[in-house]
């Protein structure tokens, strides 16, 4: 068996120790063996790709899972049982990757589940609560009414909601898992101001993210996983970009080009056009896409760009403006009417209209291209199995198995199904919404390599994201704020502008 | 690399939250939407009849359906932690029977009498509890489906009545099982008393409790519930184990009023008690509805029946207005509150 | 109270003297048919016959399987109660091209073969509690009548001749008539309905059922006064289940008419041995103090009579309730 | 820096790519883990009665089994899209009672004979598609939630055909209704032809047809079905359709069985039909299910009362034993199968 190599035998300086932890799911051996030790006061960031095993590790070190095998200790003690929920809640605060803001109560309520508070006697006081609840949110200036239901809220308030329960336990250990796959950039730098206060007052953080560069700016250590077993670990400071990276791929990493295909002549036609489109969260919006071309559509939280790309796949109406494709209109409002146009898509949340998590991947890759798996309405599943497999390959999705249920991949292999969906039917126009999130660094480049590979067969693409780097596959990016469009950008620029425009900030400089 | 995002934003608030007290209203409205229908039916039925809106026949009404509201109190409860009981019905039947056929002589009245009659409310609360248990541990130990588990119950528990009774009806019970079917406290018959404190008491813990709270937080999502220290498992048994205890309570009462227990007593009734619970407002889903829409659901379907029975719908078309009534209340709640009340 | 036979063979038991009988139950939730099946294990004794049983729980579907199983196990005859009258007669078709003989108990098929009907008159059931109750009366009043299911013809012929009798012999009587699928609630309910703007004279109910909760709600509003005081509330039922007796002596209700369910299983299975052992029958005095008609070509009805039971037998034609011939006095 | 042990893992595929084969025979299993219960009945059976395993004997049992089978598989087909209908039951007794009703002439036959009896079929077919269109408009349009909707729809459409009916049996209908209930072909009853080859056609369907795999998609994840261009709503209203018009079918049948419709034709069924797919391995969730596995159910629910007719046992305790066995089935599948069937 492996050990830590940190030989330290002050028990009391680790907040978190785990150690010859394994856990398997059926088939799946989620973790193996792995080890990780959390000094007390740090954060500690814990990455690896998609299905490393992360927040299977999360679950068990917040009770909720038992491991097959190892140990787990928490601030010197070992981990309570399974059924002392509350034992482990006061040891350790959690934001787990799901959400688990529940829609029918609210906010009050969801911020102090379980430990409402209690007046007189054994009963709730819901003016305290309420009044308890509207100062947890202005610590975190949410301008949000406790009493309103949490089903309302938007995803990024959830989130605020999430990680604020979770950091007013008072717990001295605080895991958060990909707390910023929802929120903005704003939003993650008031994220970060927080941690960093309690980090000052001795609370311990392990932080897990696919946003690397949030590592280097806010983790002291890190520990790397891969392929369900520990890799390395080690100071933030003594590692590069590169080489964690290589630790989490296990490649080589190569040198880091501009990853665009050559842009298309200004001449050519056809491809994805919105005039003067209007709709009830974004106004006016006119835009090109050309065949062989990269958009993006950039905007923050609420900024109203997932609204714009869902009316040109057919999920959203607009009010007013048209779409067209290949200069030919197209009548919004029905999905199998935009694909038929030739638009594919990927849908902006994978879990609530992405996947079927029952279904295989195989009929999960080939739901929309039915047509071409047997004719009259009839499909051969031969036929279907052998276009999924190659989907499969060409997105690389692991397993490489067509009958898995989709449901039981990591999150990036399920993001790699819906991509798969999109390109299926070979796309004139293909629209990514948050094609990236929550996907790690390498299936990031490997779902964008995607979309290079769809233009190349004349596809026009439009990516609409909040995430810079998904933005640098972009030959042109129109930045999207308070569902007007504030600005366009050609061929170069700096992201700091970009950054601001959604943010809908002047730059104060230059 | 790109460098980090960092922008002095002002930190402009994310999203205003709209419509939150808008919100709370909207969801007292949810509770209350069947009062304007009840207030119609009411001034139709003193139309109708100059004896129905008699405190003789509200007090009449109200009596025949306390038992029935304390299985709408009890499915309620179910259902927001998101499950379902079915047998409920068959609960109801035969708690109150088993403890008539522990307690009564033989020869006509059809009992073994091991026990004496001043057993048969304890023996019928524990049939209860029993049951309760049953259900819970193949809801939850086993992991089966809510209402397949209790739809078998309800066929099973059905048929043991049908067998220890065989098939006859016990009558002639002691005082202590009609007590709460005949008594009056304050001039009120027990029945009524008992049925609108059952729901009173729901309502404060359902509202104050921490314990009620939690059974809104395991129906809205159960995974975060227990996430949330939430003991679920445990949180399911005791529902399972309270519902079925007032599934008997309601049995006791119906069986008091009826001084007798029929081997089909209650059967059937569970339509109407869903139906009640969901036009209350109370989702099948889990996490939403109110002891007070409930109570309403019932109340309604109830008067509905009064009504039609005043103005002498003959027989055969009897079941087609109180479906078409329940089809049509649900249809109007769903038009006014606008939005799924699933 | 399950019947006897032996459950694997059966072959041999037919031949001889014991002919092996078939016999579907109705129904196992009333005190009536329960009686009914306590009763036939002890008269195939009596009678010679040997039984093979079935419970159609009260749906006609399961009776055409359950016939299916017992001529699958070689019975010779076979005795049915089909509550519906109409759907058996796809399977009396089927026994009679088995030259299968039938006897159909309480009910007389719509159409189709059988040997013999044996059945108390449901129409004198209605008509007996109709007088009753007028000439009790004295030709006032208010009576508040529980009918059976709609469903349900015997409950039908029990109404029909109940509100002609009335509309002839009591014109000035008022009936309320209410629907209860044979389910008591259902009838507290619409009794208090009607209570709640009458002054009531009379029930009648066709059917032992309700009455425990009848009596419970009369009592609920002081309205049960014993039997010969003033204000009391004449009570008629049906079935003649030793409750009722109970109740006729207690002073609580007047007066029932007693199913014969003794007499029922006992000429059931002698009409079935009859057929089996091939002999016919004709219409006229069945000898056991009713009358055998023929109700239409090729179907004979032997009608038992069903005693209307008061306390004292006073009444015409009634017997009193502690007559020793009822059955209801000699069941446990 | 305080490197620590680096694992010189081999870049193995991270999921190990085990048990492929395994899941999907797991599946398969699924489909058929009924079939070693069905072994056991059938061998119980042939020692309670020599008369048991015989041709006749389980003719009869697919022909009394061939008109609820096709309302297990119409119920199946809506489970799958993730929605109910309990109103099933009630149309299997309304369509062809309608039919009954404007095609026999009055008196004894209580039709009221507008139509020639030739239109009986056509007329039946016409109810369950207007009964499916209902259903289907409450639910998919209004956005009501189907099992109450269905639920209203069951006593509604049960009372309506007491209220044509008054209650009584309609009965000696023409040929034409009763054809299907008595007919032969090649030997065979054509209501077991009808059953096993309905059941037949929806496997291949629901297998080989892209309208069929979509009910998996639609009953696994309706937003992503829809976000995948199928047409959601469309397959809610012709799945109710189709159910409600395999529900007049299979009323047909049993009425052609029974030569007449009495008012409480099927009344009831339900229960047995949900007993049947969910044993059968249909969860109530959506998505996961298949029609083998239904008609095995329902197979075995009607081997299990054929054995404990010829087993003799009383009136009384058959409905026990009925709820009792489903339960066993239920654990047992549940033991075997190792992961909830929900
Ligand atoms: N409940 C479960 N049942 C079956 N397999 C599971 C389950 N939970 C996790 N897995 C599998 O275990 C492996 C590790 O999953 P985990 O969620 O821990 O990865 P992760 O590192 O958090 O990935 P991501 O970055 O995508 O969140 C994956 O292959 C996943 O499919
Ligand atoms: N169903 C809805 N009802 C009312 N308003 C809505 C609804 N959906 C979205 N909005 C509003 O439309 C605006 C844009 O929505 P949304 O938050 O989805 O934007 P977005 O660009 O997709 O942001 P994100 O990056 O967070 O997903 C917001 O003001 C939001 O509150
Ligand atoms: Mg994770
Ligand atoms: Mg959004």
């Amino acid at each position: 068996m492996s050990t830590a190599a940190v030989d330290s035998t002050d028990t009391a300086s680790w907040a978190a120790r785990v150690a010859g932890v394994s856990k398997t799911f059926g088939a799946t051996r989620a973790l193996r063996d792995v080890h990780l030790d959390v000094a007390t006061g740090e954060v500690h960031a814990l990455v690896g790709r998609n299905g490393a095993g992360k927040s299977t590790l999360v679950s068990i070190l917040t009770g909720l899972q038992a491991p097959d095998s190892g140990t787990v200790e928490l601030g010197g003690a070992p981990g309570p049982s399974l059924a002392d929920r509350e034992a482990w809640r006061q040891r350790v605060a959690c934001v787990y990757q799901r959400l688990t803001v529940i829609d029918e109560l609210s906010v009050a309520e969801n911020l102090f589940v379980n430990r409402q508070v209690i007046g007189g006697g054994r009963v709730i006081s819901w003016k305290r609560l309420h009044a308890k609840a509207a100062e947890l949110l202005g610590e975190w200036h949410l301008d949000i009414d406790p009493a309103s239901t949490a089903r309302d809220l938007t995803i990024e308030q959830k989130q605020y909601v999430e990680i604020a329960r979770a950091l007013s336990f008072g717990a001295r250990f605080v895991i958060l898992d990909e707390p910023t796959a929802r929120l903005d950039g704003t939003g993650v730098q008031r994220l970060f101001e927080r941690i960093r206060a309690l980090r000052a007052q001795g609370v311990t953080f392990l932080y897990i993210s696919h946003h690397l560069q949030e590592i280097f700016e806010l983790c002291e250590s890190v520990t790397v996983f891969r392929d369900a077993q520990f890799v390395r670990s080690g100071r933030v400071d003594e590692l590069s970009r590169t080489t964690l990276i290589e630790a989490m791929t296990g490649e080589k990493v190569a040198v880091r080009s501009d990853p665009r295909p050559p842009a298309p002549g200004r001449l050519i036609e056809g491809g994805l056009q919105l005039d003067g489109l209007s709709g009830s969260a974004y106004e006016d919006i006119t835009l090109t896409v050309r065949p062989g071309e990269i958009v993006g559509l950039a905007g923050s939280g609420g900024s109203g760009k997932f609204e714009i790309a869902e009316a040109v796949c057919g999920l959203g109406t607009p009010s007013r403006g048209t779409v067209s494709i290949d200069a030919k209109r197209l009548r919004t409002g029905s999905v199998p009417r935009a694909q038929r146009a030739g638009v594919g898509f990927v849908p902006k949340d994978r879990h609530r209209e992405g996947l079927v998590d029952g279904l295989t991947v195989g009929d999960n890759a080939t739901m929309s291209v039915p047509h071409r798996l047997g004719g009259h309405g009839w499909v051969s599943p031969k036929r279907q199995a052998a276009y999924a497999q190659e989907l499969i390959r060409r997105l690389d999705i692991v397993p490489p198995r067509v009958d898995q249920p989709a449901g039981e991949l990591s999150g990036g292999n399920q993001q790699k199904v819906v991509a798969a969906r999109a390109i299926a039917d070979d796309p004139k126009v293909l629209v990514l919404m948050a094609p990236t999130a929550g996907v790690d660094v390498r299936s990031k480049e490997s779902l964008l390599a995607t979309a290079v590979e769809a233009t190349e067969r004349g596809a026009a693409v439009l990516v609409v994201t909040d995430d810079l780097e998904d933005l640098r596959y972009c030959h042109r990016v129109s930045v999207v704020f308070r569902g007007r469009q504030v600005a366009d950008f050609e061929d170069q620029w700096d992201d700091r502008d970009v950054v601001a425009a959604m943010e809908g900030v002047e730059l104060s400089d230059d | 690399m790109t460098e980090t995002t960092k922008v002095e934003a002002a930190t402009t608030p994310p999203a205003p939250a709209a419509g939150g007290r808008n919100q709370l209203s909207l969801a007292r409205f949810r509770d209350l939407a069947l009062v304007p229908p009840i207030i119609l039916i009411l001034i139709v039925g003193t139309f109708v009849s100059s004896h129905f809106f008699t405190w003789n026949n509200l007090s009449d009404v109200l009596v025949s359906m306390s038992w029935i509201g304390l299985l709408v109190l009890a499915e309620t409860l179910v259902l927001l932690t998101g499950k379902m009981d079915l047998s409920l019905e068959s609960t109801a039947g035969l708690a109150p029977g088993v403890a008539a056929w522990l307690t009564l002589p033989g020869g006509v009245h059809h009992g073994i009498h091991v026990l004496s009659s001043g057993w048969a409310v304890p023996i019928a609360l524990v049939v209860g509890v029993l049951i309760g248990v049953v259900n819970a541990v193949l809801v939850v130990k086993l992991g089966l489906n809510a209402f397949i588990v209790t739809l078998g119950m309800l066929i099973t528990l059905r048929g043991l009545l049908t067998g220890i009774s065989s098939g006859q009806t016990f009558f002639g019970m002691g005082s202590s099982m009609t007590y709460v079917g005949t008594a009056s406290w304050l001039g009120i018959p027990a029945s009524i008393w008992i049925c609108v404190l059952a729901f009173a008491i729901g309502a404060v813990a359902l509202r104050y409790l921490r314990v009620g709270r939690s059974l809104y937080a395991i129906g809205g999502n159960v995974d975060a519930a227990r996430a949330a220290g939430i003991r679920t498992d445990r949180s399911f048994m005791g529902i399972f184990v309270v519902a079925s205890v007032l599934a008997a309570i309601g049995g006791l009462m119906l069986s008091g009023h009826l001084a007798s227990v029929a081997s089909s007593q209650a059967n059937g009734s569970i339509f109407t008690v869903f139906a009640a619970a969901v036009i209350g407002g109370v989702s099948l889903n889990g996490g939403r509805g109110s002891l007070v829409g409930a109570f309403t659901g019932i109340l309604l379907l109830y008067l509905v029946q009064n009504v039609l029975t005043f103005a002498g719908v003959s027989g055969e078309w009897f079941d087609f207005l109180n479906g078409g009534v329940i089809l049509v209340v649900l249809v109007i709640t769903r038009l006014i509150a606008g939005r799924s009340r699933d | 109270s399950s019947s006897g036979g032996g459950s694997g063979g059966s072959g041999g038991a037919a031949s001889g003297s014991k002919p092996l009988v078939g016999v579907d139950y109705p129904r196992s939730d009333s005190d009536f048919w329960n009686a009914y099946i306590t009763y036939m294990p002890q008269m195939a004794k009596t009678v010679g016959v040997t039984l093979k049983t079935t419970n159609s729980q009260n749906d006609i579907s399961k009776l055409a399987d359950n016939v299916n199983t017992l001529v699958a196990q070689g019975v010779k005859g076979v005795v049915i109660a089909p509550q519906d009258t109409a759907a058996v007669v796809p399977t009396l078709a089927q026994l009679s091209a088995k030259k299968i003989p039938v006897v159909s108990v309480d009910t007389r098929p719509d159409s189709g073969d059988v040997y013999m009907v044996v059945r108390a008159n449901n129409k004198a059931y209605g008509e007996k509690a109709c007088k009753y109750i007028g000439d009790s009366l004295h030709g006032k009043g208010k009576v508040v009548m529980f009918e059976g299911d709609l469903g349900s013809i015997n409950g039908r012929d029990r109404t029909e001749a109940f509100n002609a009798c009335m509309k002839t012999n009591y014109p000035n009587m008022t009936v309320f008539g209410e629907a209860t699928k044979w389910d008591p609630p259902t009838a507290i309910s619409k009794l208090n309905t009607v209570l709640a703007g009458n002054k009531i004279n009379a029930i009648y109910m066709q059917a032992s059922i309700y009455l425990p909760s009848t009596i419970q709600a009369l009592k609920q509003k002081n309205l049960l006064v014993p039997r010969g005081k003033n204000g009391h509330i004449v009570i008629v039922s049906n079935d003649g289940v030793p409750a009722e007796y109970a109740a006729i002596k207690s002073g609580q209700m007047d007066a029932t008419v007693s199913q014969p369910a003794d007499l029922y299983s006992k000429y059931a299975l002698q009409y079935i041995k009859a057929a089996i052992e091939g002999k016919t029958q004709k219409p006229g005095p069945d000898g056991h103090g009713g009358t055998i008609l023929q109700v239409r070509k090729g179907l004979l009805e032997d009608q038992i009579p069903a005693p209307l039971v008061t306390v004292d037998g006073k009444y015409p034609g009634s017997k009193a309730v502690t007559d020793k011939s009822l059955w209801g006095n000699s069941v446990s």
